[in-house]
């Protein structure tokens, strides 16, 4: 196995689809003669050329349409965005025609395409620069969102996707681009919609997905310090959600918290949270906890950046609440 | 005005025909809608049927592809939909043409390359261009007719499309259908120019207005521009000026239009225009009119027939057709 | 008291703010000359004239921007969005600026607008133009996010909404237009983030807001009948919510079931639902139950649009699950 | 190139030392950051100094606005807003100008009228045209001047705000700060027209091309524009070309540019054209140049040492200024 960072890992899986089937594309602002805002596409364009390696001007709205219409006419585009924050000008694509084109057809037209880009908090940007939006996107049926947590299921999952014939969300953690984990040197899928259990435990199941993982490692490794068993499962997809994997892993913890970086209201984590305490009702020691961003539009200054999002204290707190610590 | 001798005389009789059709469907359709045998927003495009007709008519649906708005029952017509389906879809049967997911802003026919119907003012635009993103992509010989009204015009995505559009040549038409009225708002009062053939000239895309009441207009000025997308490798931007006769949608009166504006052009009914052409030129009888007539007035009505005994999906439909 | 509709209701509240601040104006697509897509805004043009009724073209992103650029200049604009469908082209405008305003400019900048319109199910027009979009903006830190579900509570929360100076997402059920209700003729105010109890109840909470509260109020008659007082808690603010009034009336009755037209994934009532399971934890005989929109786009069909939606049906089902009954 | 002859000594120092202060103040933020003492994006604005600082001298901030993108601390500073509460924002400290929340792309002074500071491409025009909306409502007589790139300009946003822009015919100039690259991309690679003007055709709207090296230039049409728009009661366009030295952001190299080309725009310098002429007339001598000079570089100093020495927000600070 190699050890390559996140950034390396989607690199390799775009290089390897684009070689696989000619009908992949990629298109974005600066992916091409820039090698991308964040450096994902480095080299992409020398290999496949300016044909199957598109620079668009900034207009997000539109390049986002256009890639829709290229996925219903049979090519199998992956659309950039610079950052999920840009994402909200393509909205209304996102929502009224990639999500609803197969349904208002009744079937007839598909639309294989992943949106991918990186996502979530960055570092000393502000409140425009700096969001989690997996919430928004997971929100809406029609869609399938993927959210990795390292550089080996980042590559499978996102091969998988461009494989996938529905329009996928592809969220990468802005700020895990330079993490580093094992990958095969030979190729390997994983599928969509699968959770993976990152740590045995009994004591207590801690949920989390994409860039908060480490956190949550590192919270059960402190844990596993005073003698308590975290299982952690990460989630990987979030629609379709694995909701078995985890009822399976709070029916033997009987104790749950779930950390996410998006803020609370209507979210991933409160839903998720609502559907253990209702499915995992008998089996639920403690109130399920959530460790999520604050309810706050992310500010500038650095210690209250760090201080609105989940913390590895942040977690092990919960945790201890939910163990009546 | 174009003149009709240059044309031979079937191709001038199926011009007559799909117009006719459309005419007449949309009538039983209207009919049917007072009837309550079809709800929602039902946005007729009658008045304006040389549009769809005529350009669709300079295509070769193998290759091109037409992509509308909601007003979309004509140009589903012209692209060759079977009527029973489209009426079908009006009735929300599972035999319409979108199984009765879409309704009568979500026509599809990928069949017929026609890929809808939609909902959102301008928002097919860019895919239109998508489409002809991937001719270009394959190296293959189409064209994507992309047409919209004269309100999606002000949607920003309309100028960032027609931008990249330019910037990579892709083979695409932009028509811009001008009835006149976005709803019940007359375009002068909320575009900054009234000649939207203007709007090319911040891309550097040819573009010009076209008559379309004049199907034969409408068709020779679609060539030219497939002319000179493929010759030129260029999109091109038309302006086809029409007129609903209808209200924006069935539950729209009007009221913001006097009669003598819909009188006036009234009289320049496409239909009319074109049958009296071809009269004038000898190749049309009263009697070939009124057959032709019937025809369209039965394929309507067996369409009803057809809609009324169909089924209803299934309540298990409504968990299908959203993920592949 | 007046018996007026939903949409006189919206209306009145309009005007008299209109009448009472020269401030405060009416923009969007036919506002003005064609009296209101849904007819909400008939007579004001004749009464105010176009430079305070003002019809825009068809252009969302631009101006709810305007708007918003207005606001910060110190009137106090009411946007009308012809239906909330059509405000995810201005979603970054609202999300990015409107939300943010205040916060990246240290506190120096109000954005003091009301963004309202149609939302949720229509009839027969598929999956495009029938959305509860809700859950999306209650998403949002940064916004206020209100949703009357009588013509009383409209009328009072919008005269608060246009006086508040914060931005204000306000949903008109699109449906609820004709409905009918008592309005006092003399001037009164409804405090934005206060639920009202609709009925009162001793055996299960039923919770809901908007539209189906109808819904819930036929099923709770009919759960009557069976001899089961249901108590009715009407949130009318989903941001900021009322939290202390639902976790009174749950612990009261120890059973809860939340109806909510939205998509169910990361929604208001899934949010809810984890909110009640955490902090009413030790008072609940049976898991939080859910009656919510199917996870679905919205079919053309008739029979299938009703069935996709919350049903007086599903409601009393749900309330008897929730019994054990 | 405009003379120096027909102004004032004082005015002239004015411009001189606001380029200088701009100049300095940014060196000395890139400075700090290359020190760690600020992160994040930080766009410098060297090299185009006199677009922020010519046009801005011919308003009036007690009744005109100002709105900009990211790359705002130029037009900050021109409007008036203190250099130390401007470092002490990208120092990210309680006594910034936007109390340490908005940081280096959202500098805000409403005493100055200077509204932001927007980190999203393009959506700022609406919101400069709605300042606008409410000047022509409250009847007043203030102008806004919303600066943006050349990247800005194929965001839908720009096309629908100028077309409501000129239907309503708001006090708006609209100024695009033509710096060649939207990031690393040369405009020409983005867009279908070179001439960004031609983008007033579509709707209506006066617009031509400045020469933004030059503060006097600019001075002189924005002027222009100002009067355009208060007599003839329409928006303007101006594309103000002009040159950034630096990288788009502090982390970017600049690959994508010849050395020669950066060296060109430098020998265009705005600081030393006006410095050149001011010399060349009389008006200046090398002595009270470099007095100037130290000024400002006193004043950047002095910015740092306040931001060094300013408190951090308290924790609490973050559930604050989110509701009024
Ligand atoms: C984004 C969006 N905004 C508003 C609407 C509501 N709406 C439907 S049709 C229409 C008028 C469109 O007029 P035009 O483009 O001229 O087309 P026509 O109806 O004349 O064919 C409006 C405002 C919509 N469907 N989508
Ligand atoms: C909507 C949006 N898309 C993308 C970005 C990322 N981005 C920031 S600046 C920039 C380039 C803008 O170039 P230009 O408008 O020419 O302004 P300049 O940086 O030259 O001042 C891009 C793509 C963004 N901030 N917002
Ligand atoms: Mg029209
Ligand atoms: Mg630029």
């Amino acid at each position: 196995m190699a050890l390559i960072t996140f950034r390396e890992a989607i690199r390799q899986a775009i290089d390897e689809e684009m070689a696989r089937d000619e009908n992949v594309f990629l298109i974005g602002e600066e992916v091409a003669e820039y090698d991308g805002a964040y450096k994902v596409s480095q080299g992409l364009l020398d290999k496949y050329g300016p044909q199957r390696v598109v620079d668009t001007p900034i207009a997000e709205a539109g390049f986002t349409g256009i890639g829709i219409g290229a996925a219903m006419a049979g090519l199998r585009p992956i659309v950039e965005w610079m950052t999920f924050n840009f994402s909200l000008l393509a909205f209304d694509q996102v929502v009224n025609n990639a999500a609803k084109m197969r349904h208002m057809s009744g079937g007839q037209v598909s639309v294989p395409i992943v949106f991918r880009g990186p996502n979530g908090p960055a570092e000393y940007l502000s409140s425009q620069h700096s969001q989690a939006l997996q919430s928004l996107y997971a929100h809406v049926p029609g869609l399938i969102v993927v959210a990795p947590g390292t550089p080996y299921d980042a590559k499978g999952l996102l091969k998988s996707s461009i494989r996938n014939d529905n329009p996928v969300i592809f969220l990468e953690a802005e700020l895990m681009y330079g993490w580093k984990g094992e990958v095969p040197e030979e190729e390997y899928l994983i599928p969509i919609g699968k959770a993976d259990i990152k740590r045995e435990g009994k004591d207590i199941t801690l949920i989390s997905y994409s860039k908060p993982l480490r956190m949550v490692e590192q919270a059960a490794e402190q844990l596993a310090g005073e003698g308590i068993e975290a299982e952690i499962v990460d989630l990987r997809t979030l629609r379709p959600l694995d909701e078995e994997a985890v009822y399976e892993s709070v029916k033997k913890t009987n104790r749950c918290v779930i950390v996410d970086e998006t803020w609370p209201f209507a979210s991933v984590a409160s839903h998720l949270g609502w559907l253990i305490s209702r499915n995992c009702f008998d089996y639920l020691d403690a109130p399920v906890e959530l460790v999520t961003s604050e309810d706050v539009p992310m500010p500038y200054n650095h210690t209250l950046e760090l201080e609105v999002q989940p913390t590895v204290k942040k977690i092990t707190d919960a945790a201890k609440r939910v163990l009546y610590l | 005005m174009s003149t009709v001798n240059k044309y031979e005389k079937t191709f001038l009789m199926k011009l007559l025909e799909q117009m006719l059709l459309i005419r007449r469907f949309e009538e039983k359709a209207a009919q049917m809608y007072g009837l309550r045998k079809i709800g929602g927003f039902c946005h007729l495009y009658i008045g304006q049927e040389a549009v769809a007709v005529g350009s669709i008519a300079a295509l070769d649906l193998k290759k091109d592809y037409v992509l509308t708005a909601y007003r979309d029952h004509g140009h589903a017509l012209a692209c060759g939909m079977d009527p029973n389906g489209a009426m079908a879809e009006l009735y929300g049967k599972v035999t319409g043409c979108s199984k009765g997911k879409g309704g009568s802003m979500h026509f599809f026919d990928e069949e017929n390359h026609m890929y809808g119907g939609n909902g959102i003012v301008g928002a097919h635009i860019p895919i239109a261009a998508g489409m002809a993103f991937k001719i270009k992509y394959k190296q293959e010989d189409g064209v994507v007719l992309c047409y919209f009204g004269d309100g999606a015009i002000h949607q920003g995505v309309f100028h960032e499309t027609l931008n990249m559009a330019k910037i990579w040549n892709l083979p695409v038409i932009f028509i811009c259908e001008n009835n006149f009225y976005g709803m019940g708002t007359n375009y002068k009062r909320v575009s900054s120019v009234h000649d939207y053939s203007i709007m090319g000239t911040s891309y550097g895309i040819p573009a010009w207005q076209v008559n379309g009441m004049d199907v034969l207009e409408v068709y020779e000025e679609t060539q030219k521009a497939i002319k000179m997308v493929k010759e030129e490798k260029t999109p091109v931007l038309l302006e086809i000026q029409t007129y609903r006769y209808r209200g924006h949608s069935m539950s729209d009166p009007a009221k913001y239009r006097t009669k003598e504006e819909v009188e006036e052009y009234r009289n320049q009914d496409p239909i009319i225009i074109l049958e009296n052409k071809m009269t004038e030129a000898g190749l049309l009888t009263k009697e070939e009119y009124t057959e032709i007539d019937k025809r369209c007035k039965n394929i309507a009505n067996e369409s009803v027939r057809f809609a009324e005994e169909s089924e209803e999906p299934p309540l298990e439909a409504m968990y299908e057709d959203i993920y592949a």
